[in-house]
């Protein structure tokens, strides 16, 4: 009959009208500025270098290795390694990105840096809230905009940042041992030595310094 | 108890007359030579503003009322309950840049809007908002309504043919062959009713139907021939004033914005006021001549104002036109003039033949039931079959679906 | 002046458009030689709220009858495929996300399979669930969206699309749970996929694919008893079954014809065989059939996504022995397809040896279901041919790559 | 003796800016709210980011809140363009075309990577890096797409700066003032690109920016 | 002979001026719609409500969107439009000659001396219905078959015969 | 995963099946299956352009194959080739104690001329089997970009064929709209070629000279 | 005030037009103080999808248009002898109706035609 | 001049507009539009003659008449329209004009 199915369409269309006001199903708007779903914890939108400490100088992860660099699907980001070294988080000296820009007018975030990084430095940052008009200015990002501390990563992804930083903890664990195994050989060494010469206090030094890769 | 419910009744009655009073006692009151000025002036006054207050708070709630049926809010930031948005709407618009296209004709351009909206305006006059609450008295009240109304083809049709835009030509054509199809079942549907009051005048009509037989009042929409003149009213209104589902002269989807296109600014806001201000009449006039016009449903809710009863009437229709727009795909030209001539024009012309039948058939006792029944069968067994020869000549059919045989 | 002199232009240049007639099975309409209306050129697009993006038809109009429409590509051509080749086989992941950005799980998954094919890598058994899953959950938000965007082209004023949309941002959270983002996933790997999916996880898309079959009854009660839908999209855009063929069309629209031809069960790729499913087929090739199609494929799919989410066994989710990163094929070339949401994905590789695909090939369904969109479209008016190409179920970031 | 007569001009200048001085500003506060709580944007998709433009407007995020769901077919009644994805080279003249054609005050959004600096295809032969090189853009959406949540922030950071915008004096706004032009040249299509490739009166966005444009 | 009478006569003349003298047909089209809701509004000022109102509908409403349909079917037609000088020239003069005669008829005769009703005569829309069907009922029938005659001998003049295969298409829909 | 290119039913439509058929069925086509050293062992076919239409046709009313379904046509660029190699010859020199044969070794780059070539899958709707591939190829890439069209055997070719000449430069005799598909109509270059050199583009930099996000070498990774 | 309804009529005709005239001109005035029209050659060209428009709208119409306007014609014109006839219905004879009858056949006879004639199927 | 004359004055003015048109305007249509003209200015006469004429007076049951012949006037003038400009159609597909002289011309 004419008419019917346009009536049961009706009917549909009432339900979901007066649904509106008593169900929470049929009313799913989240008003934004003020109340927002919470992002899940894989959500990603731009990349953020992390840092240890303090000092997002000195405790950089990244060891300018371009890896990222060349990863890159869009090549959105730019690297200038340092010329001279620091330490990083297990004592080992490393180079340290001069320039680490990140063009996120490119950025397609794709987490592929995150993927391939073998230094845990960058990680994806859930921040969206990044509407600019200055078109170069605020959306060229370097190195002091990227780095972020490690206790925003472990807020922004806590499962993943426990599981990484447990990981580098136990590299931490293992480095110092090896290092610790490595002095006493050396102590060892040295008391040989000691007890064939008498100067053994320089040995000593530089085997604390130079932990065995 | 009877001294309270007289007070009452009169306590109504003067609440329900407040603005006749009052304009009987502003014009006493003025100098005679200015008399016929402000008596003027307070008919036209308020025509000028509570419709264009009403298509404000309209927009606001049309877009409220899709928004819930869609699951959201709707605009709810601009003011109270986002309420001041057709305020912040006329604002932008009347701080819009102009544009009119190099090639268009610039005269009839900038008259279309003004046409179109001097015309909606006009229908107005016969339409009684209230218990003495008219504009003008006129014997031919109905076909003032009409006659008014068919001036809107002519302004589409210079808005879309000035602009010089195909699409908006495309539209304007859409829109008078549309409107054109559609004026007569209205026209039609709207005889029956004629023909049972016997008058032209709207106020008459609802004067007619506001009677009561024990609460119920003698509304033309409970006979057959009025419930199925009101469907087809609503719908050729519908229709008339590009309302979905029969908006393809605007059909965003095909031709942009149809014969608007080239339109900006506030002649744009002209064109949308007009449309509500079409809607809001033509409902308005459905509910005069089938709906008992500004008349109480039940008798005894008489003691609410007249008045408050139209716009109560009119707030439901507009509700239905909202609801109806949130639920309905759009139909398609040949679609919508094969309904017009097939399907309205026949149905509206059956209507009138029902409501001669019903008029000339005896109204005892016996025969309230028996006439009742012989007349829903004169709609029903033509709808059947009109409605069949529509689903069937098209081959439109609920569709079994087989599966490929597992390999 | 202009006005006598235009019509013959026109009238002459239609003729001689019209000469060029050809190919196997294309339909012409050949306007009368005395033309009573003059023909009315439009362009429908780039910019169009009906056209699915930057897609754009040249329409010749005799009254509201297209005599004539030539669809032009070209408005979204953003070199996906020379990106590719200048790129890592693993760079181009991201890339596919982009193609048909309304699936870029089923994007992936098809890319994946062709370098699968080339190096010949083995997919552990929990993987191919986890991708049977997501390709599904793509299919489903693919077609509700697509019914509610042919909704929109045929004037409903949004409810449809709201609805779908409404289902489609929960699928959307479960993407995003497990990949990070919602639309560009970029979730599969090579041998494997990036992340494994958490319990919970699997237990919320559980829940959300027993609430799925209410939001298509409800989307069935809305729209396919409508009157108007049913007389907008019955009879309109047919495409008959030879045709279709041998234009390639693929997908529903090809089932909607009549034609038996679903890749999930041909090539039985992945682990289609293990789950039991219906491949529904149309009988009439028109609007309404294509819309059908889609509706009773969402059902299907939520069949096989309850099977796999019942089946998923534990285990690895990435070969160990896959290079991701660094792939480098051997000299060879390969061709992988899937059956995406809306057709036959294909991917062409060929290999050089180097880090790099020599040639990178995308075999988009979507471009080649508009083959045939003029002879569809022929004869009916534009409100139709906005249907009809809502049918299609193109997107253009997958028709110009 | 013309320095006095122009210091007097001057007094009587300030005496009458301060009688309208309040009307003035109640002005821009109306002109501004009413402009800002009205943006009803171009319906114009590109590419990816239009999905999520059409998701912003859909129930779960819902821009009809701000007013903002009246998407306009026809630029005439449009005041906002959102530039959603990847605006290639065969469609740049084409958005050039309907900027122009959108009558002032018009604003721009460019939503997406793509449509800012060309995006993750910039190196693509057929893609505009950046619409920001015809014609000028408001506010820039970073993110491949941006989330729908993106969207409505660039809106109300646009929304924010309309209500900072002047209605009078040198700092008013740029539909304000009769020099700056309304629209900008549409590129031609070359044998191997767009000629010109890019519009030296807004490329680069700022003459203070530390970017220049090398030949 | 009031206020009112003067302007809409003044309307309605110039608007018929202007339907016959302007150069772009649509523009003609329009101003004679004018031109009938002039004289219309004449018919109003005299009185007749009900065929003052019958104008409008007819004419503005119908005859008018008539006329602009047929001048846009017939486009290729709107090149020479100008009036010819000539015949400009000699159908002004034989219009204005024969304006003279009549001016001078109604002038000279009894017409003029004539005294006038002062009260409107009666003209309800239920006394005309009632004269309409006691009074003129041959008549009556006789416009329903002219205007029946009308469409089929108008339609069957515009309607150009389809080709085969398109009139089965439509007789089977 | 099961093999794609047996059907169940076993008709055999590996590249050399096709090839014996085609030789018998196809008076004078020359067709030489074309070895892919990949896994998926997808081997090709490659056909002489006098006869392709007519094989195409040939293949795709086979009773047994039935290969109604052209799924993908797309072209590749395999430019001019210098092949450098190392080639011991025996040369007489001039010693200081006269002509004397010696084995000298010798770089010797040849040239081999490049070409544009055409690939087709074909699959069949009706036998559910594929695919089977055929190529084409130029003579050249210059002059001789000809190749035969099979629009007229399979519709599906119709777009992908333009595409191969909008991208390409591939011409296609007989192909019935052959225009640019993907760039616009005065557009000159054809740019998935392999030798295809993108335009300069004005690129903002900063005051030390390097473009926001974009190093030196990025600056290149167009090409 | 029932003695002049048609000066009511002019009065809103006149309020009608005023009310849709001073948003204009206020829209005017104030483009004329702060917010300067600025029209180009672009800017005012005719809208066609983002594309320059070729060949005019201003063309040669489809006649289908025209055979419903004359049906539409027809039956406004039997609308204006149906209205007196239904205000006078209620005083009228069954003979008078069935004059009426015939009059209304007379014109469905020409509909019929038409309909089988399939021209009331849209082209 | 009473206002019956002023009425038959401005009817003779219209008539005579029409006239003018329909003689000088080549345009088939506009020569149509000056005859439903003429038709309007003969209305206004009847209307003229119906309010101010002596005949109401004289006998009531001849005072409507003036209404009614307006009606059938408008009913004949609108066939007319339509036939006409039917006529004017089917003429224009065979000559490709709806020019009065050119018409005739091609007549020969």
């Amino acid at each position: 009959m004419l008419g019917e199915g346009i009536v049961k369409g009706l009917i549909e269309t009432a339900r979901n009208f007066v649904g509106s006001y008593v169900d929470k199903d049929r009313l799913v708007t989240v008003q934004y500025p003020e109340e927002r779903n919470p992002l899940p914890e894989a959500a990603r939108n731009f990349p953020f270098l992390l840092y240890d400490g303090d000092d997002p100088e000195a405790g950089l992860r990244c060891v300018s290795c371009h890896i990222c660099e060349k990863e890159c699907p869009p090549r959105c980001i730019h690297i200038e390694k340092s010329t001279d070294k620091k330490p990083d988080f297990v004592g080992k000296q490393q180079f340290y990105p001069k320039v680490f820009n990140i063009d996120v007018s490119v950025c397609m975030s794709c987490q592929i840096c995150v993927e391939v990084c073998p230094f845990d430095a960058i990680r994806m940052d859930k921040e969206f809230e990044l509407s600019t008009d200055d078109r170069f200015g605020g959306l060229l990002w370097t190195k002091k905009e990227l780095a972020k501390p490690n206790e925003y990563y472990q807020k922004i992804h806590p499962m993943e940042a426990a599981e990484t930083d447990a990981r580098r903890a136990e590299e931490l664990k293992q480095t110092q041992a090896k290092a610790a195994a490595a002095a006493a050989a050396a102590a060892a060494k040295a008391a040989e030595a000691a007890k064939a010469a008498e100067a053994a206090k320089a040995g000593n030094g530089a085997a604390g310094k130079e932990p065995s890769a | 108890m009877n001294g309270y419910f007289a007070m009452a009744t009169g306590l109504a009655e003067r609440v329900d007359q407040i603005f006749v009073t009052f304009d009987h006692w502003a014009v006493t009151n003025t100098p005679e030579p200015l008399r016929w000025l402000v008596s003027i002036l307070l008919i036209v006054v308020p025509i000028l503003a509570v419709f264009p207050g009403l298509f404000a708070l309209t927009t606001v709630l049309e877009r409220k009322g899709l928004g819930r049926i869609q699951n959201r809010y709707g605009p709810n930031r601009v003011g109270p309950y986002g309420l001041l948005q057709p305020i912040a709407d006329a604002v932008k618009s009347l701080t819009k840049e102009d544009v009119v296209p190099r090639t268009a004709d610039g005269v009839v351009h900038y008259l279309a809007p003004l046409v179109i909206v001097s015309t909606a305006f006009l229908a107005y006059a016969v339409l009684p908002v209230g218990r003495n609450m008219i504009a003008v008295h006129l014997d031919a009240g109905l076909l003032f309504f009409f006659a008014i109304g068919s001036a809107t083809e002519l302004a589409v049709f210079m808005a879309g043919w000035s602009s010089r835009n195909k699409y908006s030509l495309l539209g304007a054509m859409r829109a008078i062959a549309q409107m054109i199809s559609y004026e007569v079942p209205l026209i039609l549907s709207s005889i029956a009713v004629i023909m049972i009051a016997g008058t032209l005048s709207p106020e008459k009509i609802v004067l007619e139907q506001a009677q009561y037989t024990g609460i119920f009042p003698h509304w033309y929409v409970f006979t057959p021939w009025g419930f199925a003149g009101f469907l087809l009213f609503m719908t050729a209104a519908a229709a008339e004033t590009n309302r979905s589902p029969f908006d393809l002269p605007e059909g965003e989807s095909e031709i942009i914005a149809g014969y608007f296109v080239e339109y900006s600014g506030f002649k744009f806001a002209l064109f949308f006021l007009a449309e509500y201000l079409e809607i809001f009449a033509v409902s308005g006039l459905g509910i005069t001549l089938f709906l008992g016009g500004w008349s109480a449903p039940l008798s005894f809710l008489a003691v609410i104002p007249s008045w408050i009863w139209f716009f109560a009437k009119l707030l439901v229709m507009i509700g239905v036109f909202i609801w109806v727009r949130g639920t309905m795909p759009r139909l398609r030209m040949d679609q919508l003039m094969n309904f017009a001539w097939k399907f309205m024009l026949p149905m509206a012309l059956i209507d009138m033949v029902c409501a001669g039948v019903w008029r000339f058939l005896p109204g005892g006792a016996l025969w309230v039931v028996l006439r009742w029944l012989i007349c829903a069968a004169i709609i029903v067994v033509p709808y059947v079959a009109l409605a069949r020869g529509l689903e069937q000549g098209r081959k439109i059919e609920q569709r079994v679906y087989r599966y490929a045989e597992e390999g | 002046m202009s006005g006598k002199s235009m019509m013959e232009e026109s009238a002459i240049g239609l003729d001689e458009q019209m000469g060029a007639t050809y190919g196997a099975g294309r339909h012409t309409l050949k306007p009368d030689a005395e033309h009573e209306s003059q023909i009315l050129e439009v362009a429908i697009g780039p910019q169009h709220p009906s056209t699915h993006g930057v897609f754009r038809m040249d329409v010749q109009l005799d009254g509201e009858r297209v005599v004539r429409l030539k669809p032009v590509f070209g408005y979204l051509h953003r070199n996906h495929e020379k990106i590719a080749e200048n790129a890592a086989y693993l760079a181009a992941i991201p890339y596919t996300d982009r193609l048909d950005y309304l699936c870029s799980m089923t994007n992936n998954w098809g890319y994946v399979l062709a370098v699968e094919k080339l190096v010949g890598i083995a997919v552990p058994e929990r993987t191919e669930y986890i991708r049977v899953i997501m390709a599904e959950l793509t299919r489903f938000q693919n077609h509700s969206a697509l019914v509610g965007f042919l909704l929109q082209d045929m004037g409903a004023s949004g409810t449809p699309l709201m609805y779908a949309f409404r289902e489609r941002e929960k699928i959307l959270d479960l993407f995003e749970a497990v990949s990070g983002a919602r639309m560009m996933c970029n979730y599969l790997r090579f041998g494997g996929v990036r992340v494994d999916c958490t319990p919970e996880w699997l237990e919320e898309t559980r829940q959300l694919v027993g609430r799925l079959p209410r939001f298509v009854d409800e989307f069935e009660r809305l729209l396919r008893g409508n009157e108007i839908l049913m007389a907008r999209t019955q009879g309109v855009g047919v495409l008959p079954r030879e045709l279709a063929v041998s234009a390639g069309v693929t997908g529903p629209m090809l089932r909607a014809s009549g034609v038996n031809y679903d890749i999930r069960k041909v090539d039985r790729y992945g682990i289609y065989d293990r789950f039991k499913f219906r491949v529904p087929l149309g009988e009439h090739g028109d609007v309404y059939d294509r819309y059908m199609m889609r509706v009773l494929e969402m059902r299907e799919s939520i069949a096989i996504l309850e099977q796999a989410l019942k089946e998923i066994p534990d285990g690895p989710v990435q070969d160990p022995k896959t290079k991701v990163r660094g792939l480098r094929p051997k000299v060879g070339e390969a061709y992988g397809r899937i059956e995406s949401p809306k057709g036959e994905l294909g991917f062409y590789l060929i290999s050089d040896g180097t880090m790099n695909p020599y040639r990178y090939r995308v075999r988009p369904p979507c471009l080649i279901n508009l083959t045939i969109l003029e002879d569809m479209c022929l004869g009916l008016s534009v409100a139709d041919v906005v249907v009809t190409l809502g049918s299609v179920d193109i997107v253009m970031g997958e028709v110009d790559r | 003796m013309g320095s006095e007569v122009m210091e007097q001009e001057l007094k009587d200048l300030k005496v009458e800016l301060s009688k309208h001085g309040i009307f003035t500003t109640t002005l821009e506060e109306v002109y501004n709210w009413g402009r800002k709580n009205s943006v009803w944007p171009l319906t114009f998709g590109l590419a990816c980011c239009a999905i999520e433009m059409i998701a912003t407007s859909m129930a779960r995020y819902d821009i009809a809140r701000f007013g903002a769901e009246v998407f306009r077919p026809s630029p005439r009644q449009a005041d906002l363009m959102i530039v959603a994805g990847t605006v290639t080279k065969k469609m740049a003249p084409q958005v050039v075309r309907l900027y122009n054609q959108m009558p002032e005050p018009k604003y721009v959004i460019a939503m997406g990577a793509c449509a800012i600096s060309g995006g993750p295809f910039r190196d693509g032969y057929n893609v505009l890096k950046g619409i920001d090189r015809y014609i000028p853009v408001d506010v820039h959406i970073p993110g491949c797409p941006p989330r729908p949540e993106a969207l409505l922030h660039a809106f109300i950071t646009l929304q924010k700066k309309i209500d900072a915008q002047q209605l009078r004096g040198a700092g008013r706004a740029r539909h304000l003032k009769a020099e700056t032009p309304s629209e900008y040249p549409v590129p031609d299509f070359g044998s191997h690109d767009l000629e010109p490739t890019h519009n030296d009166e807004v490329f680069p966005p700022r003459p203070e920016s530390p970017f220049k444009v090398l030949p | 002979m009031t206020v009112s009478f003067v302007l809409l006569a003044l309307l309605t003349l110039s608007a018929a001026v202007a339907a016959m003298s302007m150069p772009r047909l649509i523009h003609c089209a329009l101003a004679l719609a004018v031109a009938f809701t002039g004289l219309g509004g004449i018919f109003l000022n005299l009185g007749a409500e009900f065929v003052g109102l019958a104008q409008l509908l007819v004419y503005v409403g119908a005859v008018a969107i008539l006329i602009v349909f047929a001048i846009l079917l017939t486009r290729g037609s709107e090149v020479s439009m100008r009036p010819g000088a000539r015949s400009a020239i000699s159908g002004t003069v034989i219009a204005l000659a024969v304006f003279a005669v009549l001016a001078h008829a109604v002038l000279t005769s009894g017409v003029s001396r004539m005294a006038t009703t002062a009260v409107t005569p009666s003209n309800r829309v239920q006394e005309i219905g009632v004269t309409l069907l006691q009074q003129y009922v041959l008549p009556l029938e006789v416009i329903a078959l002219l205007l029946t005659a009308a469409l089929i001998g108008a339609v069957i003049l515009a309607w150009r015969e389809k080709s085969p295969a398109a009139q089965e298409g439509a007789e089977t829909r | 995963m099961s093999s794609p290119s047996i059907d169940p039913v076993g008709v055999d439509v590996s590249a050399e099946a096709i090839r014996a058929a085609l030789v018998k069925g196809v008076p004078g086509c020359e067709a030489t299956v074309v070895e892919n050293g990949s896994p998926s062992a997808q081997h090709s076919l490659l056909l002489d352009h006098e006869h392709a239409v007519e094989a195409a046709t040939f293949l795709r009313d086979h009773a047994e194959f039935r290969l109604d379904f052209c799924s993908n046509v797309t072209g590749v660029d395999w430019p001019d080739k210098e092949v450098t190699e190392k080639v011991k010859v025996t040369k007489v020199v001039d010693g200081p104690d006269g002509p004397k044969e010696q084995q000298v070794e010798e770089t010797r780059k040849t040239l081999i001329p490049g070409y544009l070539e055409t690939v087709y899958h074909l699959f069949s709707m009706e036998k559910k089997h594929g695919p089977v591939i055929l190529r084409l190829r130029t003579a050249n890439r210059g002059e001789g970009n000809h190749l035969p069209s099979l629009t007229p055997v399979w519709r599906s070719a119709e777009f992908q064929e333009r595409e191969a000449f909008d991208l390409f430069g591939i011409v296609f005799d007989g192909h019935p709209d052959l225009r640019r598909i993907l760039m616009w109509e005065d557009f000159t270059d054809h740019p998935m070629r392999k030798d295809y050199v993108p335009p300069e583009e004005d690129e903002p930099v900063m005051d030390d000279g390097c473009a926001p996000g974009s190093s030196a070498e990025q600056g290149a990774a167009g090409q | 005030m029932p003695e002049h309804p048609w000066r009511t009529v002019i009065a809103l005709l006149i309020g009608a037009v005023a009310f849709g005239i001073t948003p204009l001109a206020l829209a005017h005035l104030w483009a004329l103080y702060f917010s300067p029209k600025k029209p180009g050659p672009e800017k005012n060209a005719i809208y066609e999808c983002g594309l320059e428009s070729k060949g005019d709208a201003w063309i040669q119409f489809d006649p289908a248009y025209y055979l419903y306007a004359i049906i539409f014609l027809i039956f406004d014109v039997e609308a204006i002898f149906l209205l007196p006839f239904a205000v006078a219905f209620t005083g009228l004879s069954m003979g008078a109706a069935i004059a009426m009858l015939v009059f209304l056949l007379l014109l469905v006879e020409g509909l019929i035609w038409a309909w089988q004639k399939g021209l009331l199927t849209w082209a | 001049m009473n206002p019956l004359s002023a009425c038959l004055i401005v009817a003779a003015f219209l008539f005579c507009v029409g006239l003018a048109g329909a003689l000088s305007r080549s345009s088939a249509i506009l020569v149509l539009a000056g005859i439903e003209l003429m038709l309007g200015a003969a209305n206004l006469n009847f209307i003229a003659f119906w309010r101010y004429g002596a005949l109401a007076a004289v006998s009531p049951f001849h005072s409507l008449t003036g209404i009614v012949f307006v009606l059938f006037s408008i009913g004949v003038a609108a066939a007319e329209a339509a036939v006409g400009l039917a006529l004017i159609l089917a003429i224009y597909r065979y000559t490709k004009s709806c020019n009065v002289t050119q018409i005739t011309e091609l007549k020969g």
